[in-house]
């Protein structure tokens, strides 16, 4: 960093630390931000200081001795802070003040569908009969619940074109595992032992990690020189030992494949499931369905095309839908709707009585708080709002690429696969690398001092130096028309001096981080 | 315009000339006739805020929650009272609505708050790693197991009887995928029976799974059993509730390997079940075949103190197949709820509300069992859930008696037969810092009258 | 340690040595022994805040809300849907909690949505100033009061019968401090009188005060009375409904001179009356002897755009006792609200929203007038909100019906002989876009049910 | 500011602005805030986006015309603004981000208590049956608020030490107006007609400018060497043309006046009322009342004392309490409580029947809201944390206090009256200006780049660049000691060079603002 000269700073300060020559601190230049050193809340503790005050003890206290016995109990309080309330909230809310989010500005972080989290779904989720509601209350008692559960499988089961929807997996990889364990039970039951799951070179990492972590071999199939599925190769593969193709459509290239169903037709063919990642459903919804493509089992990213807010990394829900071949094997319970007797309304019940499930995948019935913000999301949007989004999703999507293939641009940072995209597409910046001497990495660390969230970068795997961009339907063209300014203006930057791509970020809380240091000699935990 | 977006007549078309296309129709092209769904979605049309509002509104009151009557319902989950410190920084954006924190350098409240959550869970269960969140407490437990199974190879699981049922049902859902087999340790009073696990050990068994306390309340006696279990080169698994963890000795202090659980009680809503978060901590042996999140301290190119996500060669999305878990998105909301909530309690706090739990659940149990035809289930120590054997006529007759005390406005607790065939008269009854003595009282008087009108109604 | 401090007992040692001083009781030495407590305050010790929570809460659920019935009260403050939008914004620490923004340079949040806010308010009421917001409704128009009294010297106020009760009460509350008298201008058939105006106008006369629509619902008509009052080189000031300038001509259109009103319905909750905002918009002429604070637009050193409090020499902390008004603390976060709701509802949907009500509110006077024993009260054109006459036995027989209402979960409206003697048997309906036709088909009902059966309980 | 040099800017980077040199741009070194411009949400509003959806047409459509006639219908829709619901999202929150905050830091703001805001009484407040309360709900069925209100004005009497509390006004200045109008009629009601009230110039503006607005003639009255109102001017003034003293004790020096007693004596000898301003409340909660005093009208600032949030600029409430002689006037309808009948418990009810009432001063009974708070603060401390919440409060005062009679300090900043303080106390600035030539207002500008709110400054107006310092019991001893160093360090680096304080801040979003230019061409709307 030393070497570097004030002149070609470009507008960020923070370029001159460390530097340390005439003498200054080397602070200097530091943004209030950077000033501002990382401390925990650990650091803030004095003995004796608290937030909590108890409840009076209104019953008469019994020696300790007479309830557990000494050997049981704890000794040393548990090193916890020690800090008052209003310390507490300051630490946390200034935290908080260190990351960006999406209601900062755009996050167009491809796979990950990052839409505006409308406000109201939080006003909904913390009603007392929702945020207070017992997970083992007595289904009589907890009917609106399970009736707001069986309407979103409803709506979810037709969005997928699937007649069975089961949602208590957690997120889009427990869905995914649920699947995979789905489709052991389907060929278990009938008496076959499969040993392989086929997924494209261009899945996601939790495709293949699912794969092993229920049992089966993963098996590769390549990509074609479309984006689609290479389907000589999947011919090649697809023989009676496989047991499910794992695909998602479109792909994580932003493309539809447009042999869907011949892939579907070859799959089945030789008696495998075929399994949809939704992870990309924001691009269909309302004009194509998973289940009419052929997909026997489909799981649901509610944090991604559902608006459920990512939480800097949870909570989700991943619920999951079936065809009726795989439907017995679903794990339980399942809400179901009842008719009510004697002309009493329906009544919504959990069913256990599953035989043939594979049981639970985790504790009660999901995770009902999401449940609740995306179906508020379903209703706020309707059927035709849904397929809007989508619409203006690959709308958006294409009047990107299309500004991003400008002269300044597409020279460097060229469009993987040269199609029309759907709600997201793939750029390469091996062009970039090769000429202008900045990386994928680089690029996007500059892209923070912009105040934009970078692209998901090298991945897919497949493509060098991956751009995976994904803007959603919830942003303005201003918005789209400033993005493409910034990426031209960083590449203009560039080829004057990669220096300044190579040595971003300047502005952020912090700037590069040792992350290799980090992992050889990790550090996870304070020390107390 | 569809809700929340922004492009207007103008805008289409602008957009449109400049992909090049004549209609939004025409960017839909690569979508095979076949598959085209070529109707409308049979969904209702989109409402306007206030209606959503106001149907959801409607659903949720219909539901009878820990606001509206007195519930002694816990069994995994537990109504804590959640101080409004939380919802005032879950709400904030910059902690809503983020994605995981790939990009560190504008991720650092996050990923701080994922090393100070970490540094929490350690302190807590006494053992020396933790991972950022698992999504829940079952499914945590399914995850442990995972790890013995990539860690010893072994493939049989021992599980006592008094782990969570539904976190057994879990790992066996998940096992039976990953080839391996889970067989039960039963109880004894209770507790599980040290010599049924002697008997049961040898060096085929990836792990022991216990629970403390565990689902019928008991505190186990981890002295007596770990050792037994690691002698065979099994992994020690002990799936814990964390509001006890202020009173009772951390299982880390016993010498157990991983120490997972539900995280619910602390600071998170109910939420019929979800979303929480799972804890998973363990020894240092461990760390490189965790699942999930880790962040790690470092140093920015200045030299300041920076977080990462770290370790990440475990994960999916750099090793795929190899990885050591399939977790992805997990829980980060859900865990700064539980760091705020620690720090907020603070070091003696957690002893605190432990102890308090302790004495009226002493009280309690006391009182209830003091309660004509109704009896404790086991003798061993609680802390802050008991079982009760009510002196009924099995499943239907326990049905009956909570029926008549929610009735009255109160929640006696969880029937234990749906999962204790052996107990069709069981009642778990817990207790949270929020159930006062005056709560308890009423549950005394209504249990009792409920449980003498039951006994009338069967013996008439 | 008291809740929400953090002065441990070595902290006060260290603190207090170095004051020099051996006790916390020594730094109140000042204190003569005569007015010294010298005992504990009568006051509860301090709660957990669990406790505080639930006692505060068993309070709230005695109230009966707009969420426990359906509501068609309104009479200055309506129940609007609040977008959560608005929460999410308001709860925000960086706009809850700080202090008015005397440090321009780390308040532009704040300043800048003043400025916002001024710039709505001019462009609903149709006049070129506003302020940044004075206390509510009723005082607003104390204030505009003050604002014609130091302007014109004048002393006498001609109020309008139809302006809100608690306005003329809070102008005569004030008048008689500054020295000034109140008179009434009577109602005919709901509206202003345009003759009895004529007859009181003078050239001792203030200001007019008129209401847009008027107490009764009533749209005056200020084509006709404007003119007179301005003839006379008195102000006009009209107190109008927010929610109907989507549809109304707005005041400045009408040359009138000031504009208040109450912000409630804007994006602010009921909150039993408060907190809520008042909104003051004037001509130009008037701008420097303006109640409250002003944001204004200027530019720093570098030249960027920024906002400042602006025209200060008109307050208190400058001028003192030559100040324009006395206001300093106002309603800053419930103008946020307001400007915020407004960008929400958008030039069109203010529109929109207005002419709902209007076709619903007409729906409803027809439908109620239909009833058996219920007439309108008056003719005049109206947008949401209308005033009936019961065929009943005056106040106690009004007060009767609607409680036979609330009983069945309708609250049919504001009686309107709490404040107009010369309509005992007066009530006052409201509507929001939250009544549906669906409500008011069940007032119809529940309301003709209640006036049946109290003609029978008068003539029995 | 382009003679500045970059060696003299100690961690700023914000001084290069404009200085255009070597063809960069003039927005050169800006910190990310700093280069985010600010643009109104006219600035980002389109024709044709919006955000609202109306509910349905339920009811058959009227011409229009037959419900309003044309002329009394607007015929342009009002230029609000047009933007979708995630860009309004969007604009509100990074504004936000640009406002300084008491959970974002120390805000020392003399006589405004900036105690925290605890995040419990935002959620009762929230509660339907409190928000959703329609303020004319038939008190039978409002009991629970009528209830909360009623308890409050016991605590509130209880405290000041006067037995008859009203709720209704606004704010500290609507308090102030309503006792002076209660003491013109309580005179009045005695047939006198008084035309002065008496106001010590360290009295804050919303005194005086309350007194013109209720009538009556402003007579100032001096402050003792001490910083004790002057006893003998007092006797000068005090005649029987004085209606009302209006005083704050402690003062708005931060000193409770040792003389109170006899100041008392001599108001009440004339038969004027004496009154409380209760902003400086803070500093004797539990251990002195103003009734005891021998105040006849007190009012409190519900939003400092009682931590209602700021919201920057209100709400607030400034109930009043009176001593018996004065409660006859109290505005109407007060919240009473009356024995239920036949044993059942108590009822709550307006009280409207009051002949001699000065009558309303606002709509409805009071911000209602801001009681919620308010009250919910009172049940949390208790008695017992009321008095101990004023202790430290003055406890922390005093140390602060004492790091700044230190050395590097002192010097530049001495305490205008040396005693101990109560809750608050005043620095002087008029050595450091002559010494460093930095004024006041330059030492708070400079403290901005330090991360802490300044204190007030210029006020009281009787200390020449007064600063009133008022840490609050909130805070803890580390903040005060950074605070007391950051003081020290911005001393230390005016007598290197005082340019540095005199063109501070440096890192705010913006710097230094034109406010003259800003009142002599006032914009003041933005221009559709
Ligand atoms: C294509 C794809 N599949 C699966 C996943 C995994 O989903 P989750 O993070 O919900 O487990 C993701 C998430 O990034 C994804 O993008
Ligand atoms: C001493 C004093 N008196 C009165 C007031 C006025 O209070 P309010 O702003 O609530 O009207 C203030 C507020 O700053 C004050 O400090």
């Amino acid at each position: 960093m030393s070497t570097m000269n004030e002149n070609r700073l470009h507008g960020y300060p923070g370029i001159a630390d460390n530097d340390g020559q005439d003498g200054r601190q080397p602070t200097l230049h530091e943004t209030p931000m950077q000033r501002d050193r990382a401390r925990t809340i650990w650091d803030k503790s004095q003995p004796g200081r608290r937030a909590f005050t108890a409840p009076e003890l209104d019953v008469d206290a019994q020696p300790l001795d007479d309830l557990i016995p000494a050997r049981m109990r704890r000794v040393e309080p548990p090193k916890l802070p020690e800090i008052s309330e209003p310390e507490i909230n300051r630490h946390y809310k200034r935290l908080s003040t260190r990351n960006f989010d999406l209601d900062e500005g755009f996050y167009p972080l491809g796979s990950c569908t990052m839409k505006h989290n409308p406000k109201m779904h939080e006003r909904v989720a913390a009603l007392p009969g929702n945020a207070r509601l017992h997970p083992l209350q007595s289904p009589e008692r907890a009917q609106g619940a399970l009736q707001l559960m069986y309407e979103l499988q409803e709506a979810l089961g037709e969005i997928a074109g699937l007649p069975h929807v089961h949602l208590q997996p957690s997120a889009g990889s427990h869905g995914e595992l649920a699947g995979v364990l789905l489709t052991r039970a389907y060929h278990e039951d009938r008496g076959e032992h499969r040993t392989k799951v086929l997924t494209p070179d261009t899945a996601h990492g939790t495709n293949p990690a699912t794969v092993t972590m229920a049992g089966y071999e993963v098996v590769k199939v390549g990509t074609n020189a479309d984006g689609g599925v290479d389907i000589d190769d999947l011919r090649a593969k697809a023989d009676d030992q496989v047991a499910c193709l794992m695909l998602t459509n479109p792909s994580t290239l932003g493309l539809f494949d447009r042999n869907i169903e011949e892939i579907a037709r070859i799959v089945h063919d030789v008696g495998a499931t075929l399994y949809y990642d939704g992870a990309n459903l924001n691009a269909v919804m309302g004009i194509s369905r998973p289940g009419d493509m052929g997909f026997d089992i489909v799981h649901y990213n509610l944090h991604k095309t559902f608006t459920q807010p990512h939480g800097g990394g949870g909570p989700g829900a991943g619920p999951i839908a079936v065809s009726d071949r795989i439907e017995p094997y679903l794990p339980r319970p399942q809400v179901v709707r009842r008719d009510g007797e004697n002309g009493a309304g329906p009544v919504y019940d959990l069913d256990f009585d599953r035989p043939k499930s594979i049981g639970r995948l985790r504790g009660f019935q999901g995770n009902y708080g999401v449940f609740v913000r995306s179906y508020a999301y379903i209703l706020s949007l309707g059927g035709d709002g849904l397929r809007e989004a989508s619409e203006i999703a690959v709308l958006n999507a294409n009047y990107l690429l299309a500004r991003l293939r400008g002269a300044g641009v597409a020279e460097y940072l060229p469009v993987a696969y040269d199609r029309l995209c759907m709600h997201e597409f793939v750029l390469s910046g091996a062009a970039m690398k090769r000429e202008l001497g900045i990386k994928t990495l680089d690029l996007a660390k500059r892209l923070l001092d912009f105040g934009f969230h970078p692209p998901t970068v090298y991945f897919p795997l497949l493509v060098d130096e991956a751009l995976l961009i994904e803007p959603t339907e919830t942003e303005t063209k201003e918005t789209l028309d400033a993005f493409a300014d910034v990426i031209a203006e960083i590449l203009r930057e560039a080829r004057e001096d990669p220096e300044i791509a190579r040595n971003a970020p300047y502005t952020t809380p912090v700037r590069r981080l040792d992350e290799a240091g980090a992992a050889k000699r990790p550090v996870i935990r304070q020390a107390l | 315009m569809s809700r929340y977006t922004s492009a207007t007549e103008a805008d289409r078309r602008e957009m449109l000339d400049a992909v090049g296309v004549a209609s939004i129709e025409e960017l839909f092209v690569d979508i095979p006739a076949g598959v085209r769904l070529g109707r409308d979605l049979a969904i209702a049309p989109g409402k306007a805020e206030q209606e959503v509002y106001a149907y959801l509104r409607d659903l949720a009151a219909r539901n009878v929650s820990a606001e509206d009557e007195i519930s002694f319902l816990g069994a995994g989950m537990y109504d804590h009272y959640v101080p409004a410190l939380i919802d005032n920084l879950i709400t904030r954006s910059e902690f809503l609505t983020p994605y995981t924190p790939y990009q560190p350098e504008i991720s650092q409240g996050s990923l701080q708050v994922m090393f100070e959550y970490q540094t929490a869970i350690s302190e807590l269960t006494g053992l020396p790693v933790s991972n950022a969140s698992v999504y829940e407490g079952p499914s945590a437990v399914a995850a442990a197991g995972y790890l013995a199974r990539i860690h010893n190879k072994r493939s049989r699981f021992l599980v006592s009887r008094g782990v969570h049922p539904h976190a057994r049902e879990a790992l066996e859902t998940t096992a039976h995928g990953f080839g391996a087999t889970v067989e039960e340790l039963p109880l004894a009073d209770g507790a599980t029976d040290p010599r049924a696990l002697e008997a049961a050990i040898g060096d085929d068994v990836a792990a022991v799974v216990l629970a403390q306390p565990n689902f019928l309340g008991a505190v186990e006696d981890l002295e007596a059993l770990v050792p037994v279990a690691r002698e065979s080169g099994a992994l020690v698994i002990v799936s814990c509730d964390p509001m006890t963890l202020g009173v009772l000795r951390p299982p880390g202090d016993f010498g157990v390997d991983i120490a997972v659980g539900e995280g619910q009680p602390l600071g998170n809503r109910l939420d019929f079940g979800g979303p929480s978060f799972g804890f998973f901590a363990a020894q240092e042996a461990l760390l490189r075949k965790m699942p999930g999140r880790i962040a790690g301290e470092t140093t920015d190119v200045a030299g300041r103190r920076g977080f990462v996500l770290t370790l990440q060669t475990r994960e999916q999305h750099i090793r795929r197949e190899k990885a050591t878990s399939n977790i992805c998105t997990a829980q980060a909301l859900n865990a700064l709820a539980g760091v705020v909530y620690l720090s907020w309690l603070g070091r003696h706090g957690i002893v605190e509300i432990g102890q308090l739990m302790l004495q009226r659940t002493a009280y309690a149990r006391r009182e209830l069992a003091a309660l004509d035809g109704v009896s404790p289930l086991h003798e061993q120590p609680v802390v802050r859930e008991f079982a009760l054997e009510l002196d009924g006529g099995g499943r239907d007759s326990v049905r009956r008696v909570i029926e008549r005390c929610a009735a009255e406005g109160v929640n006696p607790g969880y029937a234990l037969g749906h999962d204790y065939e052996e107990h069709p008269n069981g009642l778990l009854v817990a207790l949270t810092e929020q159930r006062s003595r005056a709560d308890i009282d009423r549950l005394v008087s209504v249990l009792g009258a409920a449980v003498a009108a039951e006994r009338q109604e069967v013996h008439a």
